[in-house]
């Protein structure tokens, strides 16, 4: 990808991770995984979240690292945390309680009422592939205050029909989500490769919000499986600066683990 | 990854507050969880401070009360109590509880005290209620149905088992207060030595303060972080304050104070000699540290102290 | 009181101490609040229950005290303890689990069906007197595989109706414990000042046992507040060996706390 | 009172035994509560024993399944998953579990984590469900009730706030294996690091075994007794077996093993493939001590050794 004006350099996953750190705000109790969601949220406390505290559903709070790991289960990720303790103490009386402000959510499908599916596809033979399941994802999205998905924006994966609702957004749509009972507030965003979407909660279905530099409308909708409006004036998703470039690259990632993708 | 930019102890927040302040955090009519189990780690200073400043009509809870619900109903700030029993163990018991109940001046919400953690573990995990086996067929069941709480309580048949069943409420407290051994500036609180209903009282409430005996860094707090009880985010303020359990022990850090809590029950047979002892030693005094001062000062706070090995 | 040919003297809260110590057997789970119950735990695991295994619950499994403290709170009860955890562990995760073997039990008053009441009494002016409350004793009564209550023998205690049923036994009789649905097998024995009970579990009633080492029928008689057989061969309480009188006043309670009483 | 005849870790009760016997204590068609998330802590060397012994019919259960439970699969000995989901982390995903899925050849009662960890609390607690409002409107739910699960799940109404709710059934493990860094000998074993649902699953249990990297005497577990996740009474058998949990990792013992989880991986992926491991890594060495030899000997475990400050 090109830089901007005045920008750097930057990659797809930089920009994906910026414009994540950008949706959080400082003091918010975030669910994080591993890749883009840990490294957004590294950044956004390095700059203007310092006091955002991540949780992570094995039974930690907040912890401090220096070395990425090869996920939850690694004690790399534990380093330095505030509380060692328990799946009940974090998704039951953190998550469950109502507290969590945001969850990150990965996805392999997404429909547009922010309906996510987390467990299996359709392989072309007509048979399923399983995945590994989406263990807390159903808590998370169940009860969280705000939901951000990120996906590979494919039309394949951004689909008129899920395989499987394994984590519910606004299921069909207007007030259906509340009916149901789901206490959390459902998705908020959809980041993708290509653009960023918000959702309009009083119909309860996804909308643009902008789209990425270098690519095109046209671009974003053959690769998206739902109808989608593409309103003309749809700005360009803004460039991460060059002091965030430096950060991911010098300070959160550098070994391009999860950063140097396109 | 480098190593993240050191939050000291101020970055992340501090949350450290005078017990003055602390205590202007429950208003009239709150609902306050309470610390302590009979005479061990017992909310002491901080009832003291919600005395001096004239709270009203508030609502206490805990498993097993102690000594500090006996000075705030002894004070006349309660109205209701929900709890499973309490005492000053050989002490004696908490006789201004007592009092209130036989004469009708407090609503005593009295159930099991598991039934007690249940509804605090509802209020934690933000689930509507608890099933419990505990109190069918018995007269704690039938007064709080037809009298104290017929809206915290139901009975069900179980439609898993077609067992008879009990459901307690949720409850979220306004506030609880937990009487600890170390915090960071940040909430993070360290529990040592059995935590009774703490851990659950704490994250079902709407707000918690802590009281610490020991400020630490917040490295301390994160060399062990299996003994975090409850975390800094859920925390809106730290008192640390050496002593503030006294008469009642803080295992690892102070035994009970024997003679006073003596003293405190020779007291506490009358509503006179209740008043008297909150003149003497909460109003007169006017703050912790003269407190400490008429219960003996210096020579009987280290008399106090907890031996290293045994932990009392 | 007498001692008995070969036997020591002893007092008679020491022969209550022998009479509890005995009900117990290697490996149990028991629930011993302060007093003579923690006395009898002491002896049990001395004698012939060494792994016999305390719990508290305020969050303690199997302390090895060696001073004896003024109650549940206090750290001297807690010395050595193999588990420092909750409530909810305990009294939950044990008791309401269904895993305790035997739970003793303090009373105001008892009546013949083994019920309980630690909540309050009757003031002979017709108030209320109250006192401290059942705390995890209904729990206990409810969950526990046997229970063993521990009472004065006075007309006033073991009464027809208590004023009171904080911790059920078999309620009205019958199976009217098991129609309530309470798991716990109801109580087992009833140890007084003048004599040992159990219960008949068939009709859920107290039924006499032994009467103590000078303690006539009569004495039993008037003082015990609901109809009661006595049958004329009732044996007499076994009294203690000298060596469960040594280990009572030289190793258990040197400081005659609990067993210095008549 | 005078001390405790100071009970040596033989006097209450020694429940030391070896791998073998206590594998023997699964019997076919148990449901076998696990004791790994992703790659960290999983019960390996006891899964390998399991293998050798030929169990059948296996239901196993975990919030997070990690390769122990791939490699029951891919063994062919199990019939039910209880889960919520399960990988390897990056090292990738249980490809056995997966496949196994998708040919049918297991049932798979597939939730969202919180309510595996909520089945476990009931088991634990006593009480016959847990009410929730996670799964509500998804398809986990639908196919629960529909296909894997309909006697273990329940909509209802709450019966206080009328707000619709899930009701998920206590879960009772015949065995819990949990791998802990320390045990004493009656079986009082210490988790360092996070816990995930590792104290419910036991305590919902039947039987307990305890894995531990190292058997230290029971004063140590009485020195720090907040550390005790299982009491020895809920113990069964204790294994002491270093390094059993390779090549998933034990916060402060050893690091997980990429090489030998980057062969796992690439083994895993054809059914051929997984016999080919099992036959080489499992069966050809017989034990434990052959495995080690097989992955690396000494020299690769001194590799994994944990950093003492780090803890990895």
């Amino acid at each position: 990808m090109r830089a901007q004006t005045e920008a750097p350099e930057f990659t797809t996953s930089e920009l994906m991770v910026v414009v994540g750190a950008r949706e959080l705000k400082d003091g918010q109790l975030v669910f994080a995984g591993l890749g883009i969601p840990q490294i957004a949220v590294a950044l956004a406390q390095r700059t203007h979240a310092p006091r955002l505290i991540v949780l992570n559903e094995i039974g930690l709070v907040d912890p401090h690292q220096i070395e990425l790991g090869v996920g939850n289960a690694d004690p790399r990720h534990w380093y330095r945390a505030a509380v060692f303790s328990s799946f009940l103490d974090i998704v039951g009386m953190v998550g469950h309680r109502g507290l969590v402000d945001v969850g990150f959510l990965g996805a392999l499908e997404i429909d547009e009422f922010g309906n996510n599916n987390s467990s299996e596809v359709q392989r072309d033979d007509g048979g399923i592939r399983r995945f590994g399941g989406g263990g807390g994802a159903n808590d998370i999205a169940s009860h969280a205050k705000s939901t951000i998905m990120i996906i590979r924006h494919e039309a394949r994966k951004l689909v008129e029909r899920l395989v499987h609702n394994t984590s519910p957004g606004f299921l069909t749509g207007g007030d259906a989500r509340r009916r149901a009972g789901l206490p959390g507030r459902g998705p908020s965003r959809v980041i993708t490769d290509k653009a960023l979407f918000t959702f309009d909660t009083t119909v309860g279905r996804i909308k643009l919000l902008s789209i990425h530099p270098g690519i095109t409308h046209e671009d974003v909708r053959v690769s998206t499986g739902f109808p989608l409006e593409i309103p003309p004036g749809v700005p360009e998703t803004g460039p991460p600066t060059q002091e965030e470039v430096r950060l991911i690259r010098e300070e959160l990632d550098p070994t391009r683990m999860y950063t140097s993708a396109i | 990854m480098t190593a993240h930019p050191s939050r000291t102890d101020g970055v992340a927040g501090s949350k450290l507050m005078t017990l003055a302040e602390a205590a202007a955090m429950v208003h009239d009519g709150d609902h306050l969880a309470l610390s302590g189990f009979a005479c061990a780690r017992n909310a002491i200073a901080f009832s003291h401070e919600l005395i001096r400043q004239g709270r009203r009509n508030l609502t206490l809870s805990a498993c097993i009360l102690g000594m500090d619900a006996d000075l705030l109903v002894g004070a006349g700030l309660v109205q209701r109590l929900i709890y499973g029993g309490g005492s000053l163990d050989r002490f004696g018991s908490l006789q201004c509880v007592n009092r209130a109940y036989e004469q009708g001046t407090v609503v005593a919400e009295y159930y099991s005290s598991l039934a007690v953690a249940f509804r605090y573990l509802a209020g934690a995990l933000g689930i509507p209620f608890m099933p419990m086996k505990s109190m069918l067929g018995s007269d704690l069941l039938a007064r709080l149905k037809e009298e104290t709480a017929p809206d915290n309580v139901l009975e069900m048949t179980c439609p898993f088992t077609g067992d008879p069943l009990v459901l307690v409420r949720a409850m979220v407290p306004d506030v609880a207060v937990v009487q600890v051994q170390l915090a960071d500036a940040e909430g993070n609180a360290q529990i040592l030595g059995p935590r009774w209903e703490n851990g659950e009282a704490a994250k079902a409430a709407q707000r918690v303060i802590v009281v610490a005996e020991e400020l630490v860094s917040t490295d301390v707090i994160r060399q062990q972080p299996e003994l975090t009880v409850i975390p800094g985010f859920r925390v809106s303020g730290v008192v640390v304050l050496p002593y503030s359990a006294h008469p009642t022990s803080v295992y690892r850090c102070y035994d009970h104070d024997h003679d006073h809590l003596r003293l405190y029950v020779a007291k506490a047979r009358t509503e006179e000699g209740v008043r008297g002892y909150i003149e003497e030693f909460i109003r007169e005094p006017g703050d912790h540290v003269a407190y400490l001062q008429r219960i003996g000062g210096i020579a009987k706070l280290a008399e106090l102290r907890a031996d290293r090995v045994l932990g009392y």
